[in-house]
């Protein structure tokens, strides 16, 4: 089974993609349907008995205030998923935004945005962002978070993405797109930009799962905001209330559960389109492949200006 | 006497479709006769090399044929249906490998001589000492100074690197060397040298050579007997001297009038015209048929055998029915 | 990080130095962007505790609520100064023990928990990649890399919480919390050790599981391309023993890029520790860092803040220059 | 025959990093040429002697270190990078690889309206115009490549867009960079054919890089060789290659397999080409072929020998046909 | 098996962080548990666990003076310092100084001379309300103290005239050593370990394994997660010593309106709220805020038990107040706006947070917009500060010895914690009163303020806080009880007499 799940990168995207648009939808509609069709409230006291288990009014049980957890994990999704695409977007936009600019750009500019990148990579992420929200103090809701959550989370985005940057700048076709008279804008975006595409996925698809569980770690803390239903209160409530030790694990395991899967589907795609974008399985051999013959020096040189 | 000989060997790429690289090729290589194939880029020469050394990887699987090594004393081996543990002794002992590009093919991160080292011990009972003393002898054989031992590929030229690569493969003394294009990322000199060099050790060792390239001239100064591959087939296989001067397959024709000579009268190079086949779509006839100027209707239907005529032998109807009209 | 190998050494340890000082410069700013009163914090916590006497209220406005009068200039430099003479002030949630001897009491803990961690993650999941890659598309291939998936997708805490729930509790076969069993000094005495390494188990076995398969998937990517190097073909060829190919062929080569990414994952570790330190009640950075924030002591926070930027940027340095000596291509000619 | 192209003196001198961080390196080093209209000027020598680095510095890819461009008797060499614009019109390049220069993601269609829009000879329908191109370099019916992408071809194919790019933007001069060096030997020769055509019909001037000197002789006028960045011989391509003068042309001539000469051939003396940084500014100091040379004199080290013309038109520089 | 129980040292679980700093400065807010109590002794308590009897520890007896400004202290002429020297009226009379000296004393203290059994102190004014803080003076040795400052000495070697002297400390523990040589008695437990457990979690788990013998901490449901688990030998026993409100920001409208804060008062349903995370550990609190329990004497009948939930005359209030309940019920005001509420409390503390939330939930059923709003303590007293909330539900006021303390600091306009910024010159004078009645004068004095808080509900009484106290009986018996409260089992947090009295009064098992 997971053979065959595993064999083609078609079929990893697929999986991957039904699972995170599930989620996607969940988090939009959940709530709603939640309240509307099943008539349940992620903050309704006294919903049922306390801590009980799974029941067909309860599908996933109760905590220990008797509210119903599949409500709050339907209305969590919502928060999480939403702070994972805000956050993961920021990310990603300041990951692409650096990383190209640092790899195009020869010269000073580029050189200090790279070192800037390089900086932010090695200063340790999650302890910053305690920092940052430990000083923000759960102001501004799950925005905010987001926002911190993205603001401290790209270097290594950028890091990939300069690299690339880096080696498709120096590419016969962007020199090409320039003889053939395009703008340095044009070639960047038409000629570079695309083929980021995969890695820009991917690095979407990690920060938003980084973030997902950036703020859950927060709420876990209760550096987040509490107030939120969200699958890292959810767990905040559950370890706070020792639901492991009443053995409540429906209350435990779906928050964790939860950002498992999203991460699972977003490695799935992720592996998926890294097989789906390597050339040797797409293109056909029909001419002759390059035979590099190697440089006679192996030593990067630039430019001198004249 | 026959060092090696291959029967129908069938290599096929596991792929959806299945692509057939190497489709029933036979010839034999003599002692000490060094061997050309020739063919143009997925012609099917590097699997074949690897289906003969038994070191192709999945999706490649051989589909049919015998390879068989015959030393010298004791009994012919069967290459395809060998044990693993036996194809290990075999290996570098009897049966050497040089790859395209040595950069490639030399371990970036050992010294050359621990690389030279790893093969010589697994094979001899021999001190790591002795291993690098014979090492450096062998360097010194390709005009290497012996202290390059201690060297890394990456502080070697790639005409060095290229040539530590061929003495690399001497390191056990075998009896068949094969060369999947050993020369072409280096430069027209340094190739120059690497050949002579090379013909000058298998004079004094007389092994033979299995040498694949795409460069009809170089071969033809080079190897005794030359095998033509057009799609996955042998279409050709002739004395170095017939195929230069007198080729029979319309195939070879065309690629021998393709090459510009440097010292010749200027002649007229015709070249041959339309695109390599694509393997997944082989025609039911011949494969070079759309391409072929002699071209006959029945080229589009049936598939020509190797005909052996005055020790060449071709694939193509025309001589089939020269054979048949004699 | 790409970028410095092989770069000179002056200008490797010019980058660094930059590096450490923005991270001294951001943990200035931060805490003089935010507004922030850690005397109510304090007499809060008090409160929770106990009646708060009057006197020891007025204590504690004296001693922590004393407004900042200063240029930022001026409060930049002596802060600067304060650093190189390893001065951070005094912690608050401590006081009046200094933020350098708190800091100094968990650094060790951190360091033996996730030094050991990462170590184990990286030869486990590197020893499974190597497995997984060697022959690409396999069981073990997939069935691994869908696990590892998902095991880098779990929350590490709710690992930890799951591990300490099952193994301590229910089993009984760790220590539920702490660094060492209570009563021991530490020091280098069996004793102490070995109950050390016995609180360590099950917070070093949340890090492992939730990291190891990072490298797992990282390895299996490099040696699934390395294995079709005309090398590692060439060592085939060659007759080597399996296992002499495997590891010293590919494996050897494969491991270049982890070797470097595993300085650029030391700070993620110690980030991802940090939450398990507080599931553990570890006495390491994490705790501590965790405690600081409660109780919004700045002092501790910056301290620990630097002291854990500080060292991923030391190990950082470490393994780059190490690199140099691992892959003979970057080093210099003699 | 009109000078369309000429490059007097270049120079280009490069930073080096890494281990060898502050010094120079000169790729290519005063190097002069002509291309007229019509004619096919050839450019071999081996891997890194700077073949391509003067290719980019003619086509304005880079800036010269020193020296001067013309194109039709203007000075280009320092135009700034909005302005080359213009010069791109005018001087094409066709990159050494055509696997790499066709970027995957776009189809043939897009790579080759680019230069037509930029260049401004396409005012009405760009489809036609794109059809027109491809049935130039031998892609027909038109229709039928117009949409694929580049690993939908096969490596002539390919290597036939790329030179259709270069000839979109109608330019003046053509400079093929190892144009066919990645095609088989079957393909290879269309190509050239090609290139001929276009020279012989539209009065182009080519440049010819290549390291493969038969084909240099078979198809190009006149024959220039370079050597570690310098230029060491020149002439009308039958006169090269049949009667070369300079040591280093005449180990190219006799190390590039030829059946045809096999059994006269004598057996090339092992150079220890090491990878070791060569000193190249050392070399420039003299013939930089010195080192290798087997008719080397104390002189060739340590100055650089003077340029030698005969009446045909071909030169050489080296010590020993100093009149 | 005495000799093997007795060895076994007795653990405690002190600490809500994950380590410990050595400091055992007497004077230091960060000082070390056990460092009062187990090392350095205090002149005297009141058992606020039962009825506030006096509890001796260096001073026998007390008697007032010159009504209340001057009070005469018996020290125990027993007592002895651990290097053996005497602990003398010197000592006592240095330590009132130091802490003068140093600002460091809250007490109105004017001039502390020598009697023949003691001391006598003298007060600026009546000092009666301030004799609890009086007694938990701690007193130090004037020969080492002399030098010594009080804000940053950490006092690493600490010696006092305690029952233990240390053991060490490491990160996570401090251990306490008994005194063969104690002035006062034998020491019954010869080893003392206070250790740390960040995590309620963790500290359940530890309970129940009998690692920790005893805790004082808001573990969740904690009569089926410790006590059921063995209920011969875990035992739990609550004590209430201080009351939590809700407080309604009186500056903000329309709070400040009398209808609106007793409708919401009446609407309260006081059990579920206490039964919402630890049932058992909170009760529902009367009117006047003191708990009914130990304060019953003081309460006239009629106001001592808390108000039952009465939505009609909840409703009836609300509507004096403009608000009325529409379709939907919805509580709608004149202005048309629902009635919004913002409970503000500490999101880090899962008690607070689920006590909260069930009060809101009751206000959302009687038509009120209410909603929790948890954020990290340092925003709470943040926010506190600014009184930029709502309503808060969250902070607690203890009872002391007498109802002032309790009062003063949840109405005076002078003390910080009167968040919700009651300001009323009646309050003012009855807290002045109150302050100056000597103790047979002080349960007609505390009537006034009673009266303000039935009427004026300045803040709603909810419930008593009680601090759980668990420990086992497995390895020592002899605990307070509710059947017998010699003293608050409390390991130094609060007093350091009823800690030694607790740590005294322990047999083996
Ligand atoms: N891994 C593979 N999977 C599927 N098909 C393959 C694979 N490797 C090679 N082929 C196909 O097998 C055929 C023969 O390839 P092979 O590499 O043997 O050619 P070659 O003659 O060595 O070419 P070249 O000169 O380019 O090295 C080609 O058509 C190629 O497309
Ligand atoms: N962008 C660059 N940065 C640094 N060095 C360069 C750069 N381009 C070329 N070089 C160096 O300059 C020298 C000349 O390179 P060039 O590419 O012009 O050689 P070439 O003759 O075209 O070689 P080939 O036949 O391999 O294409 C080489 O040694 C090369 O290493
Ligand atoms: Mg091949
Ligand atoms: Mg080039």
């Amino acid at each position: 089974m997971i053979r065959r799940l595993w064999a083609g990168g078609d079929r990893k995207v697929t999986v991957g993609l039904a699972v995170l648009a599930l989620m996607l939808l969940i988090a939009l509609v959940g709530p709603v349907v939640v309240g509307a069709w099943l008539g349940q409230s992620p903050t309704k006291l006294h919903a049922g008995p306390p801590l009980a288990g799974p029941s067909g009014e309860h599908w996933l049980g109760t905590t220990s205030s008797g509210v119903d957890v599949f409500a709050q994990f339907i209305t969590g999704t919502r928060v999480s998923v939403f702070v994972g695409l805000v956050g993961g977007t920021i990310s990603t936009f300041l990951a692409v935004v650096f990383g190209l600019v640092s790899g195009y750009h020869t010269g000073k500019a580029g050189a200090a945005l790279t070192g800037f990148v390089n900086i932010f990579l090695v200063i340790p992420g999650l302890p910053l962002l305690l920092l940052i929200a430990s000083y923000t103090r759960g102001r501004g809701g799950w925005a905010a978070v987001a926002l911190i959550i993205g603001l401290t989370s790209w270097a290594g985005g950028a890091r990939v993405k300069r690299a690339q940057t880096l080696s498709l700048r120096n590419r016969d076709f962007v020199a090409a797109a320039r003889y053939s008279g395009d703008k340095q804008s044009r070639v960047l975006f038409m000629e570079v930009v695309p083929h980021l595409a995969p890695v820009i996925a991917s690095t979407f698809l990690f920060a938003v799962v980084g973030s997902i569980a950036a703020e859950a770690g927060l709420d876990f803390i209760g550096a987040g905001n509490t107030n939120t239903v969200s699958w890292g209160t959810m767990l905040y409530w559950a370890q706070s209330q020792g639901a492991l030790q009443s053995g409540a694990w429906w209350w435990f395991l779906p928050p964790g559960l939860g950002i498992a899967l999203v991460g699972t589907a977003a490695g799935l795609v992720n592996f998926g389109i890294d097989e789906l974008s390597d050339p040797r399985r797409r293109t056909l051999r029909t001419g002759r492949r390059p035979k590099q013959r190697p440089k006679r020096r192996k030593v990067r040189r630039t430019e001198v200006a004249a | 006497m026959t060092l090696l000989e291959v029967r129908d060997l069938i290599v096929e790429y596991g792929t959806d479709p299945a692509v057939r690289a190497v489709d029933k090729v036979s010839f034999d290589v003599g002692r000490g006769e060094i061997f050309g194939v020739l063919g143009e880029s997925g012609s099917g020469k590097t699997t074949l090399m690897t289906a003969i050394t038994r070191l192709q990887r999945p999706p490649a699987r051989i589909a049919g044929g015998t390879v068989t090594y015959r030393p010298s004393e004791g009994e012919p081996v069967e290459l395809v249906g060998c044990t693993p543990r036996r194809l290990r002794e075999l290996r570098w002992e009897r049966v050497a490998v040089v790859f395209q590009s040595a950069m490639s093919s030399l371990n970036p991160v050992m010294r050359v001589g621990t690389q030279f080292a790893d093969a010589i011990r697994a094979h001899r009972a021999v001190k790591r000492s002795e291993a690098w003393d014979r090492a450096a002898e062998l360097l010194e054989l390709v005009g290497i100074p012996r202290d390059r031992v201690r060297s890394y590929p990456h502080e070697l030229s790639g005409g060095m690197r290229q040539r530590a690569a061929i003495a690399l493969s001497l390191a056990c003394q075998p009896d068949l060397v094969v060369m999947d294009e050993p020369t072409t990322a280096v430069d027209v000199v340094m190739q120059r040298q690497i050949l002579d060099n090379l013909k000058e050790l298998q004079a004094t060792f007389g092994f033979s050579v299995l040498f694949v390239t795409h460069d009809l001239s170089l071969l033809v100064e080079l190897a005794d007997r030359i095998m033509v591959m057009y799609a996955g087939r042998a279409v050709e296989i002739a004395s170095a001297e017939d195929i230069y001067r007198d080729p029979q397959h319309p195939y070879t024709q065309g690629l021998r009038d393709s090459f510009p000579s440097l010292h010749g009268p200027r002649r007229e190079l015709r070249g041959i015209g339309g695109t390599p086949p694509d393997l997944r779509r082989l025609p039911t006839g011949c494969a070079f048929e759309p391409r072929c100027p002699q071209r006959v209707d029945d080229c589009r239907e049936s598939l020509p055998l190797l005909i052996e005529r005055d020790r060449t032998q071709a694939a193509c109807l025309l001589l089939d029915r020269q054979e048949v009209a004699r | 990080m790409r970028r410095l190998r092989g770069a000179p050494f002056v200008q490797r340890i010019g980058f660094y130095l930059i590096a450490a000082w923005s991270a001294v410069t951001i943990n200035f700013v931060l805490p003089r962007l935010m507004p922030g009163d850690p005397a109510s914090a304090i007499l809060f916590k008090m409160s929770e505790l106990g009646p708060v006497s009057e006197q020891q209220e007025e204590l504690v406005h004296r001693l922590f609520g004393g407004a900042r009068g200063q240029s930022w200039w001026h409060e930049y430099v002596s802060y600067l100064n304060g650093i190189i003479h390893v001065d951070f002030g005094r912690s608050i949630s401590f006081y009046p023990a200094t933020v350098s001897s708190v800091v100094k009491s968990g650094f060790l803990w951190t360091l033996l928990l996730v030094g050991s961690a990462t170590v184990i993650a990286f030869v486990i999941g590197t020893s499974l990649g190597i497995v997984a890659g060697w022959r690409p598309g396999r069981a073990v291939d997939s069935v691994g890399s869908l696990v590892s998936i998902f095991l880098h997708s779990v929350p590490y805490f709710w690992v930890a919480l799951i591990l300490a729930y099952v193994f301590s509790f229910t089993l009984g076969w760790f220590p539920l919390s702490g660094g060492a069993d209570l009563g021991l000094v530490p020091g280098f005495t069996p004793e102490f050790l070995n109950s050390a390494v016995r609180h360590a188990m099950l917070p070093a076995a949340t890090i492992v599981l939730t990291s190891v398969s990072g490298w797992m998937i990282h390895m299996r990517n490099m040696m699934a391309s390395v294995v079709n190097e005309d090398y590692v073909l060439l060592a085939q060829a060659k007759g080597l023993p399996g296992h002499r190919v495997v590891f010293s062929y590919a494996a050897r080569n494969a491991v270049l890029p982890s070797i470097s990414g595993f300085a650029v994952s030391i700070g993620m570790v110690v980030g991802g520790s940090l939450l398990t330190e507080m599931v553990f009640n570890y006495p390491g950075l994490g705790s501590l860092l965790n405690q600081a924030i409660v109780n919004v002591d700045y002092p501790l926070m910056q301290g620990l803040f630097l002291i854990i930027s500080l060292t991923v940027l030391a190990a950082n340095f470490v393994v780059d220059s190490l690199y140099v000596l691992i892959d003979p291509r970057t080093r210099e000619a003699s | 025959m009109t000078v369309l192209l000429e490059a007097v003196e270049v120079t280009k001198r490069m930073a080096l990093h890494g281990r060898q961080h502050g010094q120079w390196f000169t790729a290519v080093d005063s190097a002069s040429m002509t291309l007229e209209s019509g004619k096919v000027v050839a450019l071999v020598g081996e891997s890194g002697s700077g073949k391509s680095t003067l290719a980019r510095l003619l086509t304005l890819g880079d800036e010269p270190s020193g020296g001067t461009i013309r194109l039709a008797g203007k000075d280009v060499s320092h135009k700034r990078r909005t302005d080359r614009q213009a010069h791109f019109g005018q001087v094409q390049l066709i990159m050494q690889d055509p696997f790499a220069s066709l970027n995957q993601l776009h189809r043939v269609r897009y790579i080759l309206s680019r230069p037509l829009r930029n260049f401004g000879t396409a005012d009405g329908d760009l489809t036609a115009k794109v059809i027109e191109l491809l049935e130039r370099v031998n892609l027909t019916p038109g229709e039928q490549y117009i949409d694929k992408y580049p690993h939908e071809l096969s490596g002539g194919q390919r290597q036939r867009v790329a030179i259709a790019r270069a000839l979109a933007a109608d330019p003046v001069v053509l400079i093929g960079d190892e144009p066919v060096s990645m095609l088989d030997v079957s393909i290879r020769l269309d190509v050239l054919r090609l290139f001929a055509d276009l020279c012989a019909r539209d009065g182009l001037a080519m440049l010819y890089i290549t390291h493969d000197i038969a084909s240099a002789r078979y198809f190009a006028d006149e024959i220039n060789v370079i050597y570690a960045a310098r230029m060491v011989e020149g002439g009308p391509a039958e006169e090269v290659t049949q009667r070369p003068r300079h040591p280093y042309t005449q180990l190219l001539l006799e190390s590039s397999p030829d059946p045809d000469r096999s059994s006269q051939r004598r057996t090339l003396p092992m150079a220890d080409g090491s990878n070791e940084p060569i000193d190249r500014e050392q070399e420039l100091a003299g013939c930089p072929f010195a080192a290798r040379c087997p008719h080397a004199m104390p002189i060739c080290t340590q100055k650089p020998p003077p340029t030698t013309t005969s009446t045909n038109g071909h030169w050489t520089r080296c010590w020993l046909h100093e009149e | 098996s005495g000799g093997a129980a007795s060895s076994r040292p007795l653990t405690v679980a002190a600490y809500s962080q994950p380590t410990l700093q050595p400091n055992f400065n007497p004077f230091s807010v960060n000082a070390l548990r056990g460092t009062i109590g187990l090392i350095y002794e205090q002149l005297f308590d009141f058992n606020t666990a039962h009825t506030s009897e006096f509890m001796p520890s260096l001073v026998t007896k007390y008697s007032w003076g010159t009504g209340g400004k001057a009070i005469d202290l018996a020290l125990d002429n027993r007592a002895k310092w651990a290097d053996g020297s005497a602990l003398t009226a010197d000592d006592v009379i240095f330590t009132f100084g130091y802490l003068k000296q140093h600002d460091l004393l809250a007490l109105p203290v004017d001039q502390v001379t020598k009697t023949a059994d003691g001391v006598h102190l003298t007060f600026t004014k009546p000092a009666y309300a301030a004799i609890q803080d009086l007694g938990r003076t701690v007193i130090v040795p004037k020969k080492v103290w002399a030098g010594k400052d009080p804000d940053t000495d950490t006092n690493v070697q600490p010696m006092g005239s305690g029952p233990y002297s240390l053991g060490q400390v490491t990160g996570q523990q401090a251990t306490f050593k008994a005194r063969a040589d104690y002035w006062k008695q034998q020491v019954p437990v010869p080893q003392i370990t206070y250790v740390t457990t960040s995590s309620t979690n963790l500290l359940t788990q530890q309970l129940v394994r009998h690692e920790i013998d005893l805790a004082y901490a808001g573990i969740p449901d904690v009569k089926n997660q410790f006590v059921q688990r063995a209920p011969a030998q875990n035992h739990l026993w609550p004590i209430y010593a201080s009351m939590k409100p809700l407080m309604l920001n009186l500056k903000r409208k329309p709070f400040d309106n009398v209808h609106v804060r007793k409708g919401i008062a009446l609407a309260l349903d006081r059990q579920a709220v206490t039964d919402a995370y630890n049932p058992g550990v909170y009760q529902p609190v009367g009117p006047t805020g003191l708990y009914q329990g130990t304060w019953s004497s003081w309460i006239a009948p009629a106001d001592r038990d808390p108000l039952k939930p009465d939505q009609a005359a909840a409703l009836a209030e609300l509507a004096r107040a403009g608000y009325k309940q529409q379709a939907g019920g919805k509580l709608i005001g004149a202005d048309g706006k629902q009635l919004k509420l913002r409970i503000l409390t500490v999101s880090a503390f899962a008690d607070g947070m689920a006590y909260t939330q069930e009060l809101a939930g009751q206000l959302a059923a009687l038509g009120i917009d209410a909603a929790v709003n948890g954020v990290p303590s340092a925003a709470y007293t943040g926010d506190e500060d600014k009184r930029d909330f709502d309503a808060i539900y969250g902070d607690a006021f203890t009872f002391g010895t007498n109802p002032y303390t309790f009062y003063n600091k949840m109405l005076s306009k002078k003390s910080k914690t009167n968040v919700v910024g009651w300001d009323d010159p009646a309050t003012e004078s009855a807290l002045g009163a109150l302050a100056q009645a000597a103790p047979e004068a002080q349960l007609a004095a505390s009537k006034p303020l009673q009266q303000i808080m039935l009427t004026q509900l300045p803040v709603i009484p909810v419930a008593v806080k009680g601090t759980p106290y668990m420990y086992n009986t497995e390895h020592w018996t002899g605990w307070p009880s509710a059947d017998d409260p010699y003293t608050t089992p409390d390991p130094g947090a609060i007093s350091g007499v009823f800690a030694a009295k607790l740590f005294l009064s322990l047999k083996p098992a």
